[in-house]
């Protein structure tokens, strides 16, 4: 029993976020969302070169070969920095369902990304740079290019994840592999990590700002009520983390209690994400309520995401019928 | 106690409703702060006056019709119930309109409200300062006398300005003693918002609208005259403006109900109706704007009586924020990934919830509120 | 329109406060308790005398004739004091359901106190003291001599509230007045109206204490984590206030809307005394978790009452089925 | 990463189980916080000890097995599941033992720990007094040292010493040097409760029962040779002690997952299946009790591969007990107005719900435990 990572993936992870804290900081995100762009093109093929984009995919595609456990801290990285684009799709769901098939090169070298729509959802996101997206048949998958599809453009919350509706389905595509249960629970675990690292990012941002602003002639951060508020939401987000990277083993290991571990890890990070932004913002006072300010770009992305891939309570209730049967 | 409508009462309600339903325009207004929305809820207003509901508690001679609270409940119950458009005279009329009311002169009563009651002039606030938000009484905008003593002379700089953005006139507080220091020699000024030496800078806010602005005033001349309730006691005055925002004008309760109504009826369409945590959840929310409605008509019928509004009101503010962000919480919830949507069918769920979020933070963080009510009604010790 | 009380019924509300202050103080109930006595006789009878036992019994049976809005401020000030027995039973239940009764007159006088089991408990309490038990018979109530039931002790929580099981109810008592629906609303709105007493109190007696107790060179009430917790406690409590009051109201024009309006102050009421009690032990720390401070008599009276009469979820999915239509 | 156990892991359970279901009481012990129950819990220690199951992480030398966290964690998880009695002897085998063991001279480990192993001697601990509740630096009560320099001589008072009232020794911090404040100056003294100038006062708690005491000190004899860790360093031994104590040991996870199976079990019985409320209500507890245990075991793998617990274990504190409290009044909740009876079938839950109750309370009240998070892990600044 040994419940941490190695020294490598530890390595992997911060070599990750430095990276991001120097080339993706909150302003190249603010360009991402003012320009339309979806993602950061050069951002994308750092990461692909990097290896982060195929570290699931298998070493016979061009791929890392790594396991859920390897990917699960630099999707947290992923979060923490916002990074735009289907990356954690294109990361988990996208390496698990195109293993084998001719997009799986593009996956390695950053030439496709891979977006999906698994559980019934009236939109997509990530089309504008996504060339593939994995929908469900059945309990099966089939991979459609992007081009053969008829989209429309909606507005959605988040402009580092812009939404569709989408038809002309019905018969394109190829079955690829994965099943829609394994590929739903590694786009909901790969969610659930990233959530995490958004909300450590939110409560950073709240932090900075609590340690910075003066009010009543003292810093905000030395009142009691923003210690407290602060320290309840970090709870949430500590307590969620161990989950999500225990989901990371069962899913890894293709373990029996797979189902409850994935959703007992999203159902937390997505609470934990709502506290750490609803904190977060309180902290902030008015300035958090505006387009100025950064936080609102991760605050954005969070309440995007919880609902993702099946929201809390969608989750909760999984894990409900795993532990207490079903209802 | 008597919780029944008296006849006059029941007749106001019904001519209230009859107009409303004659005149509320059928197709929603865009948001009034959008430089179109603005105009649009500005000739909504003036037709309001036309039908003399603009203002409803104002002495009849000021365009109202001197309804007492029950009735100002009544009116604001038929309002929303009919799904007229939001109040974009809110500032003047129910802020800054009782106050001039209550401590202006003769003069000021005559050339302010008519023109507020008719739209024809559009307020907005000015109280903060990027220094002093939830700290109000540190406040550092000056106002110097000039030499002949006929004018302010106007420096600094105010955020958060409600409406700012398209209104026409500002009130707030400004520092005219500058050995002052706190809540003394602070001085209530009125302004039109094109004087020279003003600038006005939009803020977006987190839906992208200009909701509210910093506004910079440099060497701004403003007329003597239009101080409102004397030299040095701008504290005081805003206090009143504030504690009747807090306690009663900001948020009647019929927004809530009207809010949990809708949310009722999207639970019927959309929910599942085995799901009793939901069930609950959304029959919490029904408990809480009726017990914040119930709460309201206590507290009328004690001003009514001749009471007074204090530190209470504080209890009022956090209430119906945080009730207010749960409602929409619970309907985004019911919505699941077509809340991420904001321009769809239920664009007017994603708004609000992002609209909610400002609650907590406005007219004093509710950890402000909460200090108000441990310090002044539950007596404990100052920190 | 006009929701508040008239001074009569103010000034009488002050004059039992000040009575129960002086006669019936913290030691008095303390001394209840350690008798094992159930009640404090000599309370009872003034209670009597004051017009406040009877104040819902019928003037011709020598009560005070008044409604239920004359009576809620009263109930509320002896939740304050915890004044042990079957006192808001008797007073409203017990007036109800025995008007026009031979029992009536000794409502009246003091001589008889009345106790109930209404809603399929197992337990009722008071029996020591009460000399009449008030059952549910289908949609009617039977009245029974406590003395014609085998009773058997157990031990409750609240020794201001003593618990017995009974048998020997299949026959015994006489039908009375009242039905059984009316009745539990009216003990389901008086336990509403004493827990919010209860409330009040318990917050007052943190309000002293914050006020007294030093740490760190400070009161602890100068504390912004005190002070949040009891505001948001006196938030809840005083939300609840005007939903008992407007149930009163409800309760006495046999409105329409009264099992929907009971049940809103009941649940409202039991979750403001669950947050008053634990706030009032967290501003308190170990003092308030010893049998020597006061604050336990109160909150176990309040953890006693939570549950009965209908606990706040039974009342809240009553209002429910008011609201959003029956399950 | 690998949350499988090694075959000396699975051997180490097998070998726990089984003694564990051949050696359990049947009849659940009474209170250890009565006379009767003490003594009963101390037989049942002097078993676990023949066993040599009670100081599983102890080197073999003192009674234990030299068990590293994790083996710790899985006898937890055996012990609480198998039903076995509360341990009496927590103070002295999970706080104090520990200390001795890193701390202690070789004299000190001879002389207590196979004793306390055996619960020959029980053990109190003495932190707080009265006026230095959660402000644990503010310790007054002091030790002086004798004209020949071989003894401490102890005046003041102690208070909420749990077990005090029937345990043989007791530890604590006493002020050495009177000149000395706040963390310095304080030195960790262990001594006999029958010693001459001792008083124990029992404190009957919520439910009746004295799990604690206060402990008058006057002019009580100490020989020099009881000091740990050395004069003037009892913040520091203590500090080691009470961040152990709330870091792992206080409540190790098994006990709340096994109340939460207990939980689950209660709302098979007695619960409504298709009230989803109260199911989802169950799950998130089913949850915490389960994050918990994970945290516990990254918490437990960090300390095996040379990490250290900080101020990390603050938040610990504030989730167990925080979760303990909603378990039981779910549990309360389930059971309705049964659960106003003390002495029932459902006793247990009643009792555990008082118990709850004292957990954000006791070891620094949660108020302290959220800001030392804020301050030594957010880094805010120091109010």
């Amino acid at each position: 029993m040994k419940f941490s990572f190695t020294s490598d993936q530890q390595q992997f992870a911060a070599g990750l976020r430095e990276m991001l804290e120097r080339e993706f900081t909150a302003a190249h995100l603010r360009h991402v969302w003012e320009t339309g762009a979806g993602h950061d093109a050069a951002l994308w093929s750092r990461l692909a070169e990097m290896g982060v984009l195929s570290m699931m995919l298998p070493e016979a595609d061009g791929g890392m070969g790594g396991s859920f456990v390897d990917t699960i801290l630099l999707i947290e990285e992923l979060g923490r920095a916002a990074v735009p684009g289907p990356v954690f799709e294109t990361m988990t769901v996208g390496a698990l369902a195109l293993a084998g098939t001719p997009w799986a090169a593009g996956v390695a070298d950053g030439s496709v990304a891979v977006t999906a729509a698994l559980m019934g959802e009236r939109y997509v996101p990530h089309t504008a740079v996504a060339g593939v997206v994995l929908l469900s048949d059945h309990d099966s998958i089939r991979a459609i290019e992007t081009s053969q599809l008829q989209l429309t453009e909606v507005e959605g919350i988040d402009h580092g994840r812009q939404l569709v509706t989408f038809a002309g389905t019905e018969t394109a595509g190829a079955f690829v592999g994965s099943d829609r249960e394994t590929a739903t629970d590694a786009g909901s675990l790969a969610a659930a990590a990233y959530l995490l690292g958004l909300s450590s990012r939110m409560l950073a941002i709240a932090g900075d700002y609590a340690r910075d602003r003066r009010q009543f002639g003292q810093p905000i951060g030395s009142f009691q009520a923003v210690k407290h508020l602060m320290a309840d939401a970090l709870l949430k987000v500590e307590f969620a983390r161990p989950a999500v990277y225990r989901a990371a083993w069962s899913h890894a290991t293709d373990s029996d209690t797979r189902a409850r571990d994935v959703s007992m890890a999203k159902s937390l990070a997505s609470d934990a994400a709502q506290k750490a932004a609803r904190s977060a913002l309180q902290v902030h006072g008015a300035i958090g309520y505006t387009w100025e300010c950064d936080l609102q770009l991760f605050m954005k992305k969070a309440w995007a995401l919880m609902p993702a891939w099946g929201s809390a309570s969608y989750h909760r209730r999984r894990v409900s019928d795993a532990v207490l049967g079903p209802r | 106690m008597d919780l029944t409508e008296t006849a006059d009462e029941q007749a106001f309600r019904a001519e209230a409703r009859a107009w409303l339903e004659a005149n509320v325009p059928s197709v929603p207004l865009p948001s009034f702060d959008t430089a179109e929305g603005f105009e649009l809820h500005r000739q909504w207003e003036a037709k309001l006056y036309e039908g003399r509901w603009s203002a409803v508690s104002w002495p009849v001679e000021y365009g109202g019709r001197d309804a007492d609270y029950v009735k100002w409940l009544i009116f604001e119950e038929e309002y929303w119930r009919s799904g007229a458009p939001g109040r974009v005279s809110q500032n003047g009329i129910f802020l800054l309109g009782p106050t001039i009311i209550e401590v202006g002169t003769p003069e000021q009563k005559a050339r302010f409200l008519p023109a507020m009651a008719k739209s024809d002039e559009i307020w907005a606030q000015a109280w903060s300062e990027p220094d002093a938000g939830s700290d109000m009484a540190s406040i550092r905008s000056k106002a110097a006398l000039s030499d002949d003593g006929s004018e302010w002379i106007i420096n600094g700089q105010k955020i958060w300005a409600s409406r700012a953005a398209w209104a026409d006139w500002c009130f707030g507080i400004f520092r005219t003693d500058p050995e002052s220091s706190r809540h003394k020699g602070l001085t209530f000024i009125l302004m039109p918002l094109d004087t020279p030496g003003i600038t006005v800078r939009p803020i977006a806010q987190l839906d992208g609208d200009t909701g509210f602005a910093e506004i910079f005033f440099d060497d701004v001349h403003v007329p003597i005259e239009n101080t409102l309730g004397g030299v040095g006691n701008g504290w005081g005055v805003a206090m009143a403006t504030a504690g009747f925002e807090r306690g009663v004008s900001l948020r009647s309760p019929a927004r809530f109900n009207v809010a949990v109504d809708r949310l009722i009826k999207l639970w019927i369409k959309i929910g599942d109706p085995d799901d009793d945590t939901m069930r609950d959840a959304v029959t919490d929310l029904w408990m809480q704007a009726e017990g914040y409605r119930l709460h309201t008509y206590m507290t009328v019928t004690k001003l009514l009586e001749g009471g007074h509004i204090g530190s209470e009101s504080s209890l009022n503010k956090i209430f119906w924020s945080e009730m207010d962000v749960r409602a929409h919480e619970l309907a985004l919830q019911l919505l699941g990934p077509d809340a991420e949507r904001i321009d769809g069918p239920h664009e007017r769920w994603v708004d609000g919830f992002l609209f909610s979020l400002s609650g907590p933070l406005y007219a004093g963080t509710n950890e402000i509120q909460r200090n108000i009510i441990a310090d002044r009604v539950l007596n404990l010790p100052r920190g």
